[in-house]
């Protein structure tokens, strides 16, 4: 391999759409490259969607299967929905990386491997006996691409005298400079980008962009690559964009309800992943009165957001599934006092400790029935990343409305996926009102608004409406606590029928593909909807009488959705889980809907969805 | 707290309509007594006070009280109170809790509320068992007591809340009866006027499930014997007459006659150091023996929590970062024209 | 009034039934009364049913509404399945017992009232305006007998110098001979009972003998009774019997499962109404080696019980719903680590702390779904006191033959109430076979068994079987943490289909009354099954199609609970919840089935069910 | 613990074929290697060893050592010990928990573990931050502690895990440190050895998010000036020449010259009164300018947990009350013909 610095002229193919992986070790910077990489195809104006994949040690041993970290991203000059099933590109770092991904390159695909980084050592690591970039059924199977990665890196920072460490972590910046010139994107903003993270080292700084210079002027110079794409710029509506993962929009969504409605915000939180980094973003944002609190455990999390709640301000508790079970015995108190809350619960893989940095959609029926007692709380989901700004929004607005606890759910693969997001103007934004009881005439703790059956929210601090709550029953209207069979019953149908009411309150579901008649509806919820809308975008194409339908609201239903479910043949409803939505659907409107439930801790594969309709439409 | 206009209260502001179902006999009804007899003394108007509660008899106590409340769940009163304070620092925060409540399911989160100096008073009525649920052996209840679920008695060794409250940091550390109405009602107002976390042990009798078990410190004949009331910059003297001292050997408390007294232990609530008021809080509890001490065992100042937090966010208004429009026009932004 | 010692004959007339209900303050010895009551009719040879009611206050103010505790009983000459819906006669022992209960006792009933608690004073703490024994709609409306039993029990206690607290106490005593007289059940029983429980206190054994013996010649010589009354044996299938409520009969189930499989018995529990009671019973038999720990909280001692199975030992925790909350996370490690468990749920009135001494059956989704992620556990429910011996003993033998985390769910109602129950020989009980794995070849945490799935038990101390087991998904066969997406959809369907293939090995489902097809098919679950059976024995009698199954087993399903759904035309399923079983039941068969929910801490009324079918029916 | 046969242990035996995932350079293999050196050293079989561990970096333990092992939950490590321990007192049972793990979510158990004095050691992995979930505040991080979760500094005051263990009436407290393996290795025998509960705090360097966090207890530079190793019966002394000794003022310790030594403080871990232990563990903790003790703090006998319970039931043996018939056949019986 020579790098020659005669310059070649090289063909550019044209492209609609392009997946590619970076994969490596945890310490090669695959999260950082794969994020640079995606910032300068939102701004060449693509489509996109993201997947990371985390290992879930902090650190797992370099070069192991274990330690092999992933970013995925899918772009294109159309519409797009998954970050994809299936690989054009991979780009593997180590043969960790290379065992650990290969599995989701097409065939004809093209492997780009750091060849420096096949030593014996690392092979035998991960249990290669041989060589794999030597093995017909991979030669034969792919396009490999073989760089020295390494050592072109060494060279290019050979004068600079740093430390081997510091020479070693500069080699993804090659990779990404490499598939910039292969995907024909711009190297500035990841040069700006750099530019303003080492301002005050400059050594790091200047090896990071010589290297990421090294690896697009490898591309353009060197032989090994005799063609590189061009992918145009896809229709979207004109607007200003950003990059957003669904943690970041979750901590956007809150900010904004706070300055919508005014309320004191208070966040109390124990990390756990893949919820911490909403904790960790909205510390930051103190300047705006927005309270942090890192309790010492789930229950005093939500236990210190509940008493925010109930002294006026806003109470937010995030966590995922386990914390979930730490937190519904005070769920059902915040129920049972009808104070405004939400519980956001980024899912990940369970049972137990389960598979911690791993998608899945299985605390539903948990969010539902998980509490003693008859404990109805709205449930509300988000869709894509960007979804969850809308999504808290919307939380936000029934927990008030009501005076209720609500569910926000979202999951590992929606918190750190991202998507170009189309940034809304501060007066798009929905009104919350927030209305404090004052006036002492006709009060009591538990009189309820005629339309909403919210009880009054009368806070510490006013005079007059000193009242107690608590989690035994209440007398109906007084509050007092009561024992009466009567008043129980009545009591426990009020709470039922108060969220069931907001059906009423929500939009009704609208076909996104297809028309409203068919052979088969895909029923959907979560972050399975970029999955169904390119599988139905598949069926739809291939002639079938399909059409889907999404729920953001998971309790209560919207109010047409029997309706919707009684125009097709078949009704499919895929989901990360062993179908929770499923038993829901059925129990309510007995309809013989069927699921696709694959449960392996990642996003639902187009592939399979489609496979599943078209077995149902047989 | 800023107090504008001072009301002028009585106890009755204070009593609710609310039907008082502790049994007869209870010691509850001192405590109940008490507070509401301080509350018209603080200046505090009468819809700043809260009181949040956990589960068991003595955490009912919030309905009784004309003001505030939330009866929450079994232990985890001190999380409420938490949040409460914190989005509202003007309000006068009190939590009430049982050793059951406190100590036995809520002990995480009583030495971490400790700790951070949350800016609230904790009332802990201790009375060494499980009443609400009938009666079984509480964290406090004495090596081998029986009860129902210990029919051959306990083999747990008991918590000293006061050892607890120290270890953790406490910065107001108190004990009292709830037969001597009239040193409780000083403490109370003490607590009530700390910044930060007042702890304070109320020994308070069970008539039904455990009668008789603080007698030592409230029957008329041994009381001055088994009591010693300390007094900020006093010597510990106790004794029907006064004629017994508390004298330190080493870290070791000894019964000394005053006559010809050989330097009785003179006591410093504020000293930084924790020891005293540690050795202190275990006499006649940990150490058996000796007396046990009533009073104020700890009193010192830093900052609270809400006052750090509020700190913390008055500093970053200082240099806010943006308003919502450009947070959310932040990052790697573009314009799809 | 007079207490003439002139020896009357009265009349005796013969029913078939009746239904009583001794009323007083927390302090008069109510629950005592009618536990008294209850064994002499069980001696007589009855069949019955019993209720208590205590107030959830300790001790509330002498006198108040709240203070009421009540105990019913229903006896009859031929088998009985509820403690009866309304009364034939009702002891009150002041104006609150008056006003608590009166609404509970039949047009016509007997009211037996303590007119010398009927003062001033009194009548107002409960606001009452006037005496309402002296009012019209009273005294037309039923047969009123006022008797002065305070003064009676202080004249027949006059010359022996007793504390007036002591004289007060005794007045239950008269209550219980005078309902002796009046229903003809022997004396001799209570006071075998009064020499031995007061052997050391000869006054007060005096005083109780007297007092009794005093309200029983009251009620023969007095001429405010001009008749008493007489029910006959019941044809029950003979042999020795005992009464026993259902916290009783758990603690039997426990410690014959103990006995049974010879296993170390740990039981690691926080204390909380209605499931105390067990904790304090199984503490006295630490004689048998089985071991009481009261934790801290419920984490703590579900996390106790978890670590003892783990060792070798049994484990079981026992609680109520907020103390299911709390368990939840742990529920979870044992699903995943497959150890075996039993979680005792005695229901009790919600959501949040809600009416803690007060029944429900509002924990089942929880059971089933309170869990993040897949998390399946068998579920299986007792029907009536002395069924949850039995049941006891399933939930062992499913734990330990499937390595499996149970629920056993009963309820306030089933945990207090009593019921005579047929002593089984311990030779008839059920074989539970208990293996260790000890044989190193082959061994893998999770290789499985092949017909039940269960992995083998290995217990700490056993040479060379040494392996960690956790929360993280495990690798199949090996155990090892694997976060393999294939290997993690493959380990949850396992995990299911363990539990759901339990299916194969439990009893099918047998019609318990009619045929079995029909017009209407009640189907339920826990303690409604006295009701239910009773409103079916009336709708049979109305000349209904109808007929009744109960289910043990809430998940899995018994295999044909579907095929016997599809034979009726309409299906009832009446629960005191919102409808959590016929959620599963039309989810899974798509049978639209209706609910009778009425939540008001109450089991449901025969009568509510009746007429619930019946308008089906229509 | 009966040991018919003592089989010769190599640290090979004690090792799994797991792969260690720690990051490299992380304190945890120290220990891990420590632990493993250890455990043939006990004469205790293989097989009657169970770690149980929480969740956390260092809670990833019992997957390394080839031994029975539970990797619990976050927090609850020490409720499964106790249920492990109680049901097969045979067992030498080894709980592993980090500052979060078990001094956050699982402070109540700590607690309760040790006042029930249970029969298991407690090593506690000091790292002052939260590892596995990257890096937020521990309930041992300094006051003012930058980390993830706490932008502008954290605003508790730390938990010093010793004087919380002291206070819970721990019989066997100690502290060591990651880089100092002999030590490390001295303490975990004397550990082993302890009947009841040995709580053992180890300072653990996390390289990846709290790097250096003890580095004045382990930089050869400064190290001696920072820590006093305590040995039993012997005076404090420490310094780079030994030159320098704690000399207690009231309760106060201070720091004096060796030279023309004023009564140096001798160590005592088997005093009944607590409040040596208690102010040796604050040293340098919560009494900053002092060096930090390292040792056996605190090191007294009284009966476990599991003596207390076998001794109940053997005594309730003595007088059994019936078999499964007779207690069957219990209560008010009556037989139907
Ligand atoms: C989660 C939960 N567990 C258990 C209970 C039952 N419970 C209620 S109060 C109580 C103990 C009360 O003891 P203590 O705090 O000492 O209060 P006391 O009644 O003695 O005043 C218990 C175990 C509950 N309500 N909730
Ligand atoms: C119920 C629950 N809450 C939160 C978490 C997330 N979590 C895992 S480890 C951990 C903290 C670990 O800190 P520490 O115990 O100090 O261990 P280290 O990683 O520092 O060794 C947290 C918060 C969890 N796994 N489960
Ligand atoms: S049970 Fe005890 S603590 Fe509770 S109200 Fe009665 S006397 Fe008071
Ligand atoms: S994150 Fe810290 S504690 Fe965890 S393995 Fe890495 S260095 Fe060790
Ligand atoms: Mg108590
Ligand atoms: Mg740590």
């Amino acid at each position: 391999m020579s790098t020659t610095q005669t310059k070649i002229v090289k063909k550019t193919e044209s492209l609609e759409e392009a997946v590619i992986r970076f994969a490596g070790d945890s310490g090669d910077g695959m999260q950082l490259t794969g994020g640079q990489f995606t910032t300068s195809t939102a701004i060449v104006g693509n489509d996109l969607s993201t997947l990371p994949d985390y290992p879930a040690e902090i650190r797992a041993p370099a070069g192991s299967l274990a330690g092999v970290s992933g970013f995925q991203i899918h772009f294109s000059s159309k519409d797009i929905h998954t970050p994809g099933d299936a690989l054009d590109v991979l780009v593997a770092m180590n043969p960790a990386a290379l065992k650990a991904n290969l599995q989701d390159l097409k065939p004809g695909g093209m492997l780009i491997v750091n060849t420096n980084a096949f030593t014996e050592t690392n092979l035998k690591k991960v249990g290669y006996a041989k060589n794999p970039l030597e093995e017909e059924s991979l030669t034969t199977k792919y396009q490999i691409f073989s760089v020295e990665v390494t050592r072109l890196t060494q060279n290019a920072l050979e004068d600079l005298k740093l430390s081997a460490k510091l020479v070693d972590r500069s080699k993804n910046m090659f990779a990404l400079g490499l598939m910039y010139w292969l995907y024909s994107r711009p190297m500035e903003p990841t040069i700006e980008w750099v530019k303003k993270k080492f301002a005050g080292k400059p050594d790091i700084l200047e090896a990071n962009l010589r290297v990421l210079k090294a690896g697009y002027h490898f591309g353009e110079t060197t032989e090994t690559f005799i063609s590189h794409f061009e992918i145009k710029q896809a229709e979207i509506k004109p607007g200003k964009y950003r990059n957003i993962t669904g943690n970041e929009a979750t901590v956007l969504g809150i900010i904004a309800a706070k300055e919508v409605t005014g309320l004191e915000l208070f966040l109390g939180s124990y990390p756990i992943t893949p919820a911490s980094d909403i904790l960790h973003e909205l510390s930051r944002y103190k300047y705006l009165g927005i309270k942090t609190f890192q309790a010492e455990d789930e229950i005093a999390a939500i236990g210190s957001a509940i008493g925010a709640s109930f002294a006026g301000g806003f109470g937010i508790t995030t966590t995922s599934g386990p914390g979930v079970c730490l937190k519904s015995e005070f769920i059902n108190l915040a129920v049972k006092t009808e104070l405004p809350l939400i519980v956001c619960d980024i899912q990940r893989g369970g049972p137990s400790t389960g598979l911690p940095t791993k998608t899945e959609q299985a605390d539903l029926l948990q969010a539902l029935f998980g509490r003693n007692g008859e404990s109805p709380v709205p449930v509300i989901a988000a869709s894509t990343p960007s979804d969850c700004f809308e999504t808290m929004l919307e939380a936000f607005r029934i927990a008030i409305k009501y005076m209720t606890p609500v569910f926000f759910m979202s999951d590992g693969y929606l918190a750190n996926g991202s998507e170009p997001w189309f940034i809304p103007s501060v007066s798009s934004l929905p009104k919350i009102e927030v209305k404090y009881r004052k006036e002492k005439e006709g009060f009591a703790p538990f009189v309820r608004d005629e339309k909403t059956l919210a009880r009054p929210w009368a806070i510490p601090g006013t005079c007059g409406l000193e009242h107690v709550v608590g989690g035994l029953e209440a007398e109906q209207v007084t509050g007092r606590v009561s024992y009466d069979p009567v008043n129980h019953d009545a009591m426990v149908k009020i709470r039922a029928k108060k969220i069931a009411n907001i059906e009423n309150d929500i939009p009704e579901l609208k076909i996104l593909n297809g028309s409203d008649k068919g052979d088969l509806l895909i029923l959907g919820w979560g972050s399975t909807l970029g999955s169904i809308n390119a599988a139905i975008e598949k069926l739809l194409e291939n002639g079938h009488k399909v059409a889907n339908v999404h729920l953001r609201h998971l309790n209560p239903f919207p109010k047409n959705l029997g309706a919707v479910l009684k125009n097709f043949k078949h009704v499919l409803i895929p989901e990360v889980n062993l179908g929770q939505l499923r038993l829901l659907v059925r129990a309510r409107y007995l309809v013989d809907a069927q699921g696709l439930n694959i449960v392996s801790g990642q996003p639902l594969k187009v592939r399979d969805i489609v496979e599943a309709a078209e077995k149902l439409l047989k | 707290m800023v107090i504008s206009e001072q009301p002028k209260y009585t106890k009755a502001d204070f009593e609710s309509d609310n039907d008082v179902r502790w049994c007869p006999g209870c010691g509850d009804y001192a405590i109940l007594s008490a507070v509401q007899q301080v509350m018209p003394q603080l200046g505090i108007p009468k819809e700043k006070f809260v009181f949040v509660s956990g589960i068991g008899c003595s955490s009912r106590f919030p309905y009784y009280m004309n003001c505030y409340g939330f009866h929450t769940i079994h232990g985890r009163a001190l999380t409420v109170a938490t949040g409460v304070k914190s989005v509202n620092p003007e309000l006068s925060v009190w939590v009430i809790t049982g050793d059951g409540d406190g100590l036995s399911i809520g002990g995480n989160h009583f030495l971490h509320a400790i700790r951070r100096n949350q800016d609230f008073k904790i009332l802990l009525f201790n009375n060494k068992i499980y009443g609400l649920t009938k009666g079984q052996y509480s964290p406090t209840s004495e090596f081998g007591k029986k009860t129902k679920s210990t029919p051959m008695g306990s083999i747990d060794t008991p918590i000293n809340p006061i050892s607890l409250a120290i270890a953790s940091g406490a910065t107001f550390v108190a004990r009292t009866v709830d037969k001597n109405v009239k040193h409780m009602m000083d403490i109370l107002k003490q607590a009530a006027e700390h910044k930060g976390t007042a702890f304070v042990e109320i020994y308070q009798n069970c008539w039904v499930f455990n009668d008789n078990a603080f007698v030592s410190y409230t029957d008329k004949d041994v009381k001055s014997d088994n009591s010693v009331y300390l007094e900020d910059g006093k010597p510990l003297i106790f004794g029907n007459n006064h004629e017994k001292a508390i004298k330190l050997n080493g870290f070791h408390p000894e019964i000394i006659k005053v006559a010809g007294s050989n330097n009785p232990l003179i006591h410093d609530a504020k000293s930084e150091d924790r020891g005293l008021a540690y050795v202190l809080g275990q006499m006649g509890v940990e150490n058996p023996g000796l007396p046990v001490a009533f009073g104020v065992l700890r009193k010192v100042q830093r900052p609270t929590y809400q006052e750090l937090l509020y700190g913390q966010e008055e500093q970053a208004k200082q240099k806010p970062k943006g308003s919502l429009e450009q947070i959310l026009n932040s990052g790697d932004t573009w314009v799809v024209k």
